[in-house]
């Protein structure tokens, strides 16, 4: 018997390098066609939307004659899969363009304002997760009672409410009632020019530099925000957290832990979570890559200077450049994250690893 | 005898792992044939490489007189041989009640008088008309693998492959499943093909036999051969000391 | 088990909970039966269901229903007037037309958005998924390449994008919504339909013959059809959402349209005096959504024991 | 709180597209390069129709009336510190003919052309500059306009340090983009404030300008914050998030001024709200039908409501306070009435027509409300919204069937708007002349010639009766049913001292502005 | 000597929606230091009559007995820590699959490290050399190598040896064993049943064996306890299997097909009604 394991380990041995090789090929060829097809798709959107794009360039009251030469100098004359192969040729090479919204490279403008979205739904995901992941551990664990009955409602009311109603009303509540957190924005505009951002992570920028009344207030700005989008996490973390322990509860291992007198909170806490981790790790990851690009309303609301209000913005003022850019980059950040969430999933899972 | 079912060299290979090695069996008409093996050794793997489910790569099948390639079979194909799979539990569909299983294979096959036919069927593997309507798991695991049983026999085969169709039964239900598809066999003058890891149920059922291990055959024996411990094979003389039980020495 | 001496009575509850159903309509009567005890044992999903039941009468009904003109106001004399004044039992939002009214007619659009995406979306979601998934080879990465870019799309900002090229208006956002709400259906479907692929009971119907088209359409597609519902009626919660985000973002439906994603952006500029005018059709998404969401979670646990523990 | 040399407004600035004042023709932008920069002439603010001098000490009109000639004051200096000469304001004049950007014409109907315009605009010496006009237009005229963001004077020094080379082309003739990049976000001025930073939608940061010639301002800094909401803007002027406020809405301006600490300030502007209907629509182009539309509409409600506080009911196309202005108001809601000019024209069982609206406030109330009162003639009204640019498109493209939007006066003399309502030498599709009555295809028959004639009269009164004539033709026939006249509105913390909002968007000046 | 394991009129049921489930209705048996089997067909109650033992019912489950002791511990006296306690250190439980019933995510060695130090304060250098002691002891040639594996990483006969070692390495006094091999192949089966039987000589335990496989059963054990529908319906010694009286024993030990035997058709049980009674 050892003879075969052996046997039938040397010959999975013999394919599993060239099945290495042939899935990072599938991978970079899903990721170039994901952004091909992402590239065209808005490359196209961009063409049929309704405005004139000289005409965000040169304003409303421009007269006629300069609306023409803007229009002949962005190409808008040329066939349109010409016009699809020169923006192709930049943005392969990295350069999405100025956006005529801020007159910036897009790639700057993205830049200066994505740290701020990754801020944003770092805070959400954190709140969600430190505090979903023991719900739906609870809620399974105690299936059927008061505290699962909770759970579900906190849940599926998360799953309900429209963010940009409850966000509203939060910033009614907490800041023209209670004026307990600050005005919508990330910082205050006291301190927009006594610090200096360094990372364009606001929070880790003042934590550095030891900027405390900064960072209190970086907090107040944060805090109604990020509690927001974590609650939508929570909603989404929590229940998936329960099925994946429901599933684990019943697995025969659990009864074989419980066998060797293991306590229950050794065998909820450590063996069945430490096997729904595998799974809660991509319901994570999911849930991140969702508040990253899911966070416009959220943004509006809370007038947060985030990728998906600068996308909002552009698209209405038919920025395309910058929508085109501000596409890809979150399509290429949804794919990363992906990927990220898979290569979790291998090291977590020890049968995926050596498979 | 003519030969009912004739595979030579039959290689399959799943991501460069050789599930069958160069397998030949041949079959006559009416015939009952038993392949045993360890778990793993490539049993399911050629029944479903025979039937089409899985390709194979390399060497020839011929069934009937008509030989296939590793990939297409055509409806006729399914005529002629039928297959009954190892877990009962699984090979149901669960949605969909026995009237609508057995009906399936009536409707593609284009039979006149299905009523009649779901009937017979039913009747023939020893359910009765009570049992038409339920669904899957609304029956016990001996009840299922006899659906299974008239799912296969309804559109009138001529060669039965069966792959563990007892494997996942009590005893008790085993005989009585044992029974039914020797009385078909028996009616119906089928040739069987019949996968076990149970050498009891194999020598009872079958009048050859071959011998598996790690996708090839090792020896193929006539039972009685079996019975008298003639074999070439030390492998074999393992799986026949196995089968009779424990033995503290 | 005893076989019971006489049939009981059609329609009864033994007869629809019989193990031996002696037809077909008892047996699929009888499993839809069982399903509904079992969804109905939970309180919440019934109090999903009856939401949308309501939700349901009220569009049916809104012409009768509704106080007020929805559209016509009286901008000089009734114009944000709170709850209960005058016969408004919500108030009056600044076109000084009556929000009660306005909500009523509201839930069609509502009930039109959903249905609509449903109808659009499940399908081609399940088209795509169940064929991708049985077909395998480059059929299947073709379709998955497009619905992982599809995926890859911000939603909202690709519904946003689409509906500033088609312009505004509640068919292009209906459409919006549907071109960004199949690709998760496809991939539930093909996930599922990979899983029941080598099954043997789908290994067994190919041994009858039948083609890959019957296989896929007759018996893969019922059964990716449960978790599908489910997710469907779950979605629709978030469907109802992204239209009412649309129209907060002044996208979707045109004014005077009562679409309440769009009454809460207009009543937004009032929260801090008059805040029902922003409160209320909040309340109203926020039912209607929890509603499905309640069914579906209820459905889940009806349509798959599983996923229940049961 | 807020810093006390600091000034914070909560402001809706998203459509600065440039700060370039060549380029510059926004709203907002005007703010920002009045604050910022300096002209030749502004606006008397005590009395609307004069100009007084800014960096022109005194100026001189040849009795041709087309060479004016303008003396600086002595000692001026840019922020930068260097000085300002006449050559800094003939090459202010120089670039914004030759980058020919949306307010160009402003200067190049003078006949100014970039090939012309070194000899037309040109320093005769360090503080004497020179401008010759092809025409001898009313010289009022000619130094409102000479008042615009477009003749604010740049330094030289400083932008051609910063200029980037450009190959020139079929369109543009130039090896130099005269500092354009450069100052779409950048600074060269000499205004009481300096631009230190703006980022699109989000802030506009002006700084004290310590080089200032004149009186030093006594903010340190004034932050202008990106808010789009009134109701926003509200809850941070009381929260002291902010300072001023001033996107405010009719209730919230109600709110504020009732709030102890809060105080509102306002002044009519030059802006005029109206719908349109293009007379290519055949039911919209019969004369009942839009006399009909006039009759259609709930002045009085609307003006008690929606535009309370931050508009006035004015139906003709002069703004109040323009040369000429008149403030006939005939019209009035008369569903009656209408019914009978719609059955005279035939279509007593009304019809269908779509109105483009930008997504925006008051506008989109405003057309709601028509909406209803048209459907009570048996009009459907059907509204596309969309945000500004795609109505603004469709509107250029003569696309729409009525459009509702604003006009402001791009310079302030009446035939900025007189130009635009009644103007139309040639109303084909292609057209050059992109005025008002253009888009919505309607001739105006006799009254382009009067609106040209008026700019050459160099008598005020009878100009002014000329485009009294106008207003009068167009209130009549005119295919504009015009609403109202914009009032802008403040809302502002009473720590404030001499907050004041000018008669036009250029100027709002800050500079005397002081905090507590 | 009291018996390690004496059960008295054991119940279990389980409340469900159609009404109450009897898994197990009054089983009673003694267990000295002997090899025990149960059979039965599929849903007769063995693993619930384990399980019950011990104390691994699902908690909807009502359990009942007359006597239920184990050793000197009176289980249905004990509260839920002191019977964990005793689970893994004095009695232990070796489940049908291995596949299954290790956990996927913890090497083996750990696995096994965990129970040892669950019940006894080693030290890590000191559980691990028990632990390779142990795994040695199942007959697994390279322990520090498997020791380091995941479940998955090994076949099904050495994953089923781990979980043995596992549950023996705390030395118990009784070990059930709920189909230990079924999963397994026949061959493979026999390997560990043959440790099984030299650890239980060895070390003197209380085995209860529970299997479907009446042959195995009687070869294997010294005792067999028939069940049908929750109930024992005889209770045979190995030796006397061939004598059994109840028509359920010997519809079981009829209708096996056996090699060299010619019986066409097989005999087949016919269950009566009265037996589940
Ligand atoms: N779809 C597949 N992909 C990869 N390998 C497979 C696949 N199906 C079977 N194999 C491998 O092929 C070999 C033979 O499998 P097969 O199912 O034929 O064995 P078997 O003899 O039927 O075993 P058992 O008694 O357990 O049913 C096994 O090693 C199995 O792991
Ligand atoms: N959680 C439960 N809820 C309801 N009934 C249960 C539950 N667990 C077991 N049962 C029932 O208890 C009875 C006995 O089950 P048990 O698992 O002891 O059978 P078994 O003899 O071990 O069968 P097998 O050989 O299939 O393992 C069965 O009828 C089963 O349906
Ligand atoms: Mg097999
Ligand atoms: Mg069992
Ligand atoms: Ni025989």
């Amino acid at each position: 018997m050892a003879i075969s394991d052996t046997n039938a380990t040397l010959r999975h041995g013999e394919s599993r390098a060239r099945r290495r090789g042939l899935a990072i090929l599938g991978f970079l060829l899903t990721v170039a066609t994901t952004f091909l097809g992402l590239l065209a798709v808005t490359f196209f959107i961009g063409r049929v939307v309704p405005i004139d794009p000289a005409l965000a360039i040169v304003g409303d009251r421009a007269p006629a004659h300069v609306v023409e030469r803007v229009r002949l100098e962005l190409g808008l004359h040329l066939p349109l899969y010409q016009q699809f192969w020169i923006y192709l040729k930049q943005a392969l090479s990295g350069d999405f363009g100025t956006s005529v919204l801020t007159t910036n490279p897009v790639l700057t403008d993205i830049k200066r304002v994505f740290p701020a979205t990754i801020e944003l739904a770092t805070v959400g995901t954190i709140i969600g997760a430190v505090l979903g992941v023991p719900l739906g551990v609870l809620a399974a664990v105690k299936r059927g009672s008061i505290i699962d009955q909770i759970v579900r409602v906190i849940g599926l009311v998360g799953y309900s409410v429209p963010i940009f109603w409850l966000g509203l009303l939060a910033l009614l509540l907490f800041y023209a009632k209670l004026n307990w957190v600050a005005y919508p924005g990330r910082v205050d505009i006291v301190y927009e020019y006594s610090f200096t951002p360094v990372t364009g992570f606001f929070i880790l920028d003042a934590a550095m530099q030891r900027q405390w009344d900064v960072l209190w207030d970086l907090f107040r700005h944060i805090i109604l925000p990020g509690s927001l989008l974590g609650y939508f996490s929570l909603a989404y973390i929590s229940r998936m957290t329960r099925s994946f322990m429901l599933n684990e509860l019943s697995q025969e291992y659990i009864v074989a832990a419980r066998a060797k007198g293991l306590s229950e909170a050794r065998i909820i806490w450590f063996h069945a979570l430490r096997n729904a981790a595998v799974p809660l790790v991509t319901v994570i990851a999911l849930s991140y890559a969702g508040l990253l690009e899911g966070s416009v309303l959220t943004e509006t609301i809370f007038a947060w200077p985030g990728l998906g209000l600068y996308i909002t913005n552009s698209l209405q003022n038919a920025d395309m450049n910058a929508v085109l850019g501000g596409t890809v980059v979150i399509g290429s950040v949804f794919v990363g994250i992906n990927l990220l969430s898979d290569l979790l999933y291998r090291t977590l899972d020890p049968r995926t690893r050596s498979r | 005898m003519t030969t009912a079912l004739s595979v030579r060299d039959m290689t399959v290979v799943y991501n460069g792992f050789a599930a069958l090695d160069r397998v030949s069996v041949d079959v006559s008409h009416g015939e009952s044939f038993g392949i045993v093996g360890e778990s793993g050794s490539g049993k399911s793997t050629l029944l479903r490489a025979v039937t089409g489910l899985t390709c194979f790569q390399e060497g020839s099948l011929t069934v009937d007189g008509r030989s296939y390639d590793g990939r297409k079979r055509d409806t006729s194909f399914y005529r002629t041989v039928q297959m009954v799979f190892q877990d009962p539990y699984g090979s149901l569909h669960p949605r969909q009640t026995v009237d609508r299983l057995l009906l399936e294979p009536l409707v593609i096959h284009g039979f006149d008088e299905v009523d009649r036919r779901i009937a017979r069927a039913l009747d023939e593997v020893g359910l009765g008309s009570g049992f038409r309507f339920r669904y899957s798991h609304q029956l016990s695991g001996g009840q299922r693998q006899r659906v299974a049983v008239a799912r296969a026999l309804i559109v009138e085969p001529k060669i039965l492959l069966l792959d563990e169709p007892t494997s996942a039964l009590d005893a008790s239900i085993q005989a009585e499943i044992l029974n039914l598809l020797e009385q078909a066999r028996r009616d119906r003058h089928l040739t069987f093909i019949m996968v076990s890891h149970d050498l009891g149920v194999i020598s009872h059922m079958c009048e050859r036999v071959a011998v598996m291990k790690a996708g090839e055959v090792v020896e193929t024996v006539p039972v009685e051969a079996l019975e008298r411990r003639e074999f070439s094979q030390d492998y074999t003389r393992r799986l026949l000391t196995a089968s009779e039980g424990f033995r503290r020495d | 088990m005893s076989i019971a001496e006489t049939p009981p009575r059609p329609y009864s509850r033994e007869w629809l909970l019989s193990d031996r159903p002696s037809s077909r309509r008892q047996a699929r009567l009888g499993r839809a039966y069982v399903i509904w005890r079992r969804f109905s044992e939970n309180r919440l999903a019934l109090l999903g269901l009856l939401i949308l039941l309501a939700l349901l009468f009220v569009a049916a009904f809104a012409d009768v229903l509704a106080p007020h003109n929805p559209l016509q106001g009286d901008l000089r004399n009734a114009r944000l007037l709170p709850p209960g004044a005058d016969g408004y039992i919500l108030g009056t939002d600044d076109q000084g037309r009556d929000i009660l009214s306005r909500l009523i007619h509201g839930s069609r659009l509502t009930l039109l958005v959903v249905v609509l995406v449903a109808v659009i979306a499940a399908p081609v979601g399940l088209i795509v998924g169940t064929v991708s998934g049985y077909a395998g080879g480059w059929v299947d990465a073709v379709l998955m390449r497009i619905t992982d870019i599809f995926l890859a799309f911000p939603k909202l900002v690709l519904a946003l994008a689409l509906v500033a090229a088609l312009g505004p208006g509640i068919e292009n956002a209906i459409l919006a919504i549907a071109v960004t709400s199949w690709p998760p259906y496809a991939r539930i479907a093909r996930a599922e339909t990979m899983t029941f692929r080598n099954s043997e009971f789908i290994s067994a119907v190919r041994l009858m013959g039948a083609s890959p088209s019957r296989i896929v359409l007759r018996h893969v597609m019922p059964l990716c059809l449960s978790s599908l519902i489910v997710r469907v009626t779950l979605d629709m919660a978030g469907i109802i959402l992204t239209a009412a985000g649309l129209g907060f973002l002044g996208l979707g439906a045109q004014p005077p349209l009562p679409e309440w994603g769009a009454m809460i952006a207009s009543g937004r500029r009032f929260i801090l005096d008059q805040w029902w005018v922003a409160a209320m059709p909040g309340f109203a998404i926020l039912i209607v959504s929890l509603g499905f969401n309640l069914l579906g979670d209820g459905l889940r646990d009806a349509l798959d024991p599983k996923e229940a523990g049961q | 709180a807020t810093p006390a040399d600091t000034l914070v407004q909560g402001w809706a600035f998203d459509d600065i597209i440039t700060l370039d004042p060549a380029e510059a023709f926004e709203i907002s932008t005007a703010e920002v390069t009045a604050n910022t920069y300096n002209k030749l002439v502004g606006l008397d603010l005590n009395d609307t129709s004069k100009v007084v001098g800014e960096l022109a000490d005194s100026w001189t009109v040849s009795d041709d009336g087309l060479t004016y000639t303008f003396k600086l004051k002595p000692g001026l200096t840019f922020a930068s510190g260097n000085p300002i000469t006449a050559e800094d304001v003939a090459f202010s004049f120089e670039r914004a003919v030759k980058l020919d950007k949306s307010p160009a014409f402003l200067l190049t109907q003078f006949g100014l052309t970039g090939d012309n315009v070194t000899e037309k605009a040109k320093a005769a010496d360090e503080s004497t500059f020179v401008l010759t006009v092809d025409k001898p237009y009313a010289p009022s005229f000619v130094l409102n306009v000479l008042t615009s963001t477009v003749a604010s004077v740049v330094d030289k020094k400083l932008v051609m340090e910063n200029a980037q080379p450009v190959t020139p082309s079929e369109d543009y003739k130039y090896d130099s983009d005269f500092g354009n990049a450069f100052l779409k976000t950048g600074y060269a001025g000499s205004g009481p404030f300096k631009l230190r930073e703006w980022r699109a939608n989000e802030v506009v940061v002006l700084e004290r300008n310590d080089n200032y010639f004149g009186e030093k301002a006594p903010l340190a800094r004034v932050i202008y914050r990106h808010m789009k909401e009134s109701a926003g803007q509200r809850l941070a002027l009381e929260n002291g998030d902010i300072d001023v406020a001033r996107n405010l809405e009719p209730g919230d301006i109600q709110a504020i001024s009732d709030k102890e600490g809060l105080d509102t300030t306002s002044a009519p502007k030059g802006t005029i709200y109206y719908f349109s209907l293009n007379q290519k629509n055949e039911n919209l182009a019969k004369p009942e039908v839009v006399e009909a539309f006039k009759y259609l509409v709930d002045y009085d409600a609307i003006g008690e409501t929606l535009i309370k506080g931050i508009g006035t009911i004015h139906q003709t196309f002069l703004p109040a306070g323009q040369l000429g202005a008149s403030n006939d108001t005939p019209y009035s809601l008369n569903v009656e009435k209408a019914k009978e000019l719609l059955a005279k024209a035939g279509l007593a069982d009304g019809f269908s027509v779509t109105m483009d609206v930008r997504n925006t406030q008051p506008v989109t109330g405003i057309a709601e409300n028509v909406q209803q009162t048209l459907a009570q003639a048996g009009i459907k009204l059907e509204i596309i919204p969309g945000d500004g640019k795609q109505t603004l498109t469709k509107y250029r493209a003569r696309q729409h069937d009525i459009y509702i939007g604003q006009w402001g006066s791009d310079y302030f003399d009446p035939n900025s708007n007189a130009e635009t309502f009644t103007y139309n030498a040639d109303n084909s599709d292609e057209g050059t002349n992109k005025t008002l009555a253009w888009r919505n295809a309607w001739d105006p028959q006799d009254l382009t010639e009067k609106t040209q004639a008026a700019l050459l009269e160099k008598d005020s009164d009878k100009r002014a009766a000329i485009y009294e004539e106008l207003q009068k033709e167009v209130l009549e026939r005119g295919p504009f049913v015009i609403i109202f006249q914009q009032t802008e509105v403040a809302g502002y913390s009473d720590k404030l001292k001499n907050y004041k909002l000018g008669p036009s968007f250029d100027t709002n000046f800050l500079h005397s502005v002081s905090k507590e | 000597m009291t018996p390690l394991l004496n059960v008295k009129n054991l119940q279990v049921s389980f409340p469900t929606r159609a009404g109450l489930v009897k898994a197990v209705r009054g089983v009673s048996f003694e267990l000295g230091r002997e090899r025990l089997g149960i059979v039965g067909e599929s849903g007769s109650g063995k693993s619930q009559t384990g399980r019950a033992i011990m104390g691994l019912t699902a908690p909807q489950a009502v359990i009942s007995a007359d006597r239920l002791t184990f050793a000197d511990e009176d289980l249905l006296r004990l509260s839920l820590k002191e019977r964990r306690r005793l689970r893994g250190r004095r009695m232990a439980m070796v489940l049908q699959d291995p596949k299954y019933s290790l956990n996927p995510v913890m090497t083996i060695g750990r696995q096994i490290v965990e129970t040892l130090q669950t019940h006894e304060d080693v030290g890590r250098s000191e559980a691990k050399a028990r632990v390779l002691a142990m795994l040695e002891a199942v007959q697994i040639n390279d322990p520090e190598r498997v020791f380091t594996l995941y479940p998955h990483e090994v076949s099904g006969g050495m994953g089923q040896r781990a979980m043995i070692a596992m549950m023996l390495i705390c030395g118990p006094e009784l070990l059930i064993a709920d189909e230990p091999t079924s999963a397994l192949d026949v061959t493979v089966q026999i390997e560990v049943l043959g440790i099984l039987d030299k650890l239980v000589a060895e070390r003197g335990m209380g085995l209860i064996f529970i299997s479907h496989d009446l042959r195995l059963v009687s070869t294997f054990c010294d005792r067999v306890l028939v069940m049908y529908a929750g109930r024992v319906v005889e209770e045979l010694s190995s030796a006397n299997l061939h004598a059994a009286k109840h028509p359920y024993t010997q519809g079981l030990l009829n209708c096996l097909p056996q090699i060299g035997e010619h019986r066409h058709p097989l005999p087949v049980l016919e269950r009566k009604p009265e037996w589940a009674l």
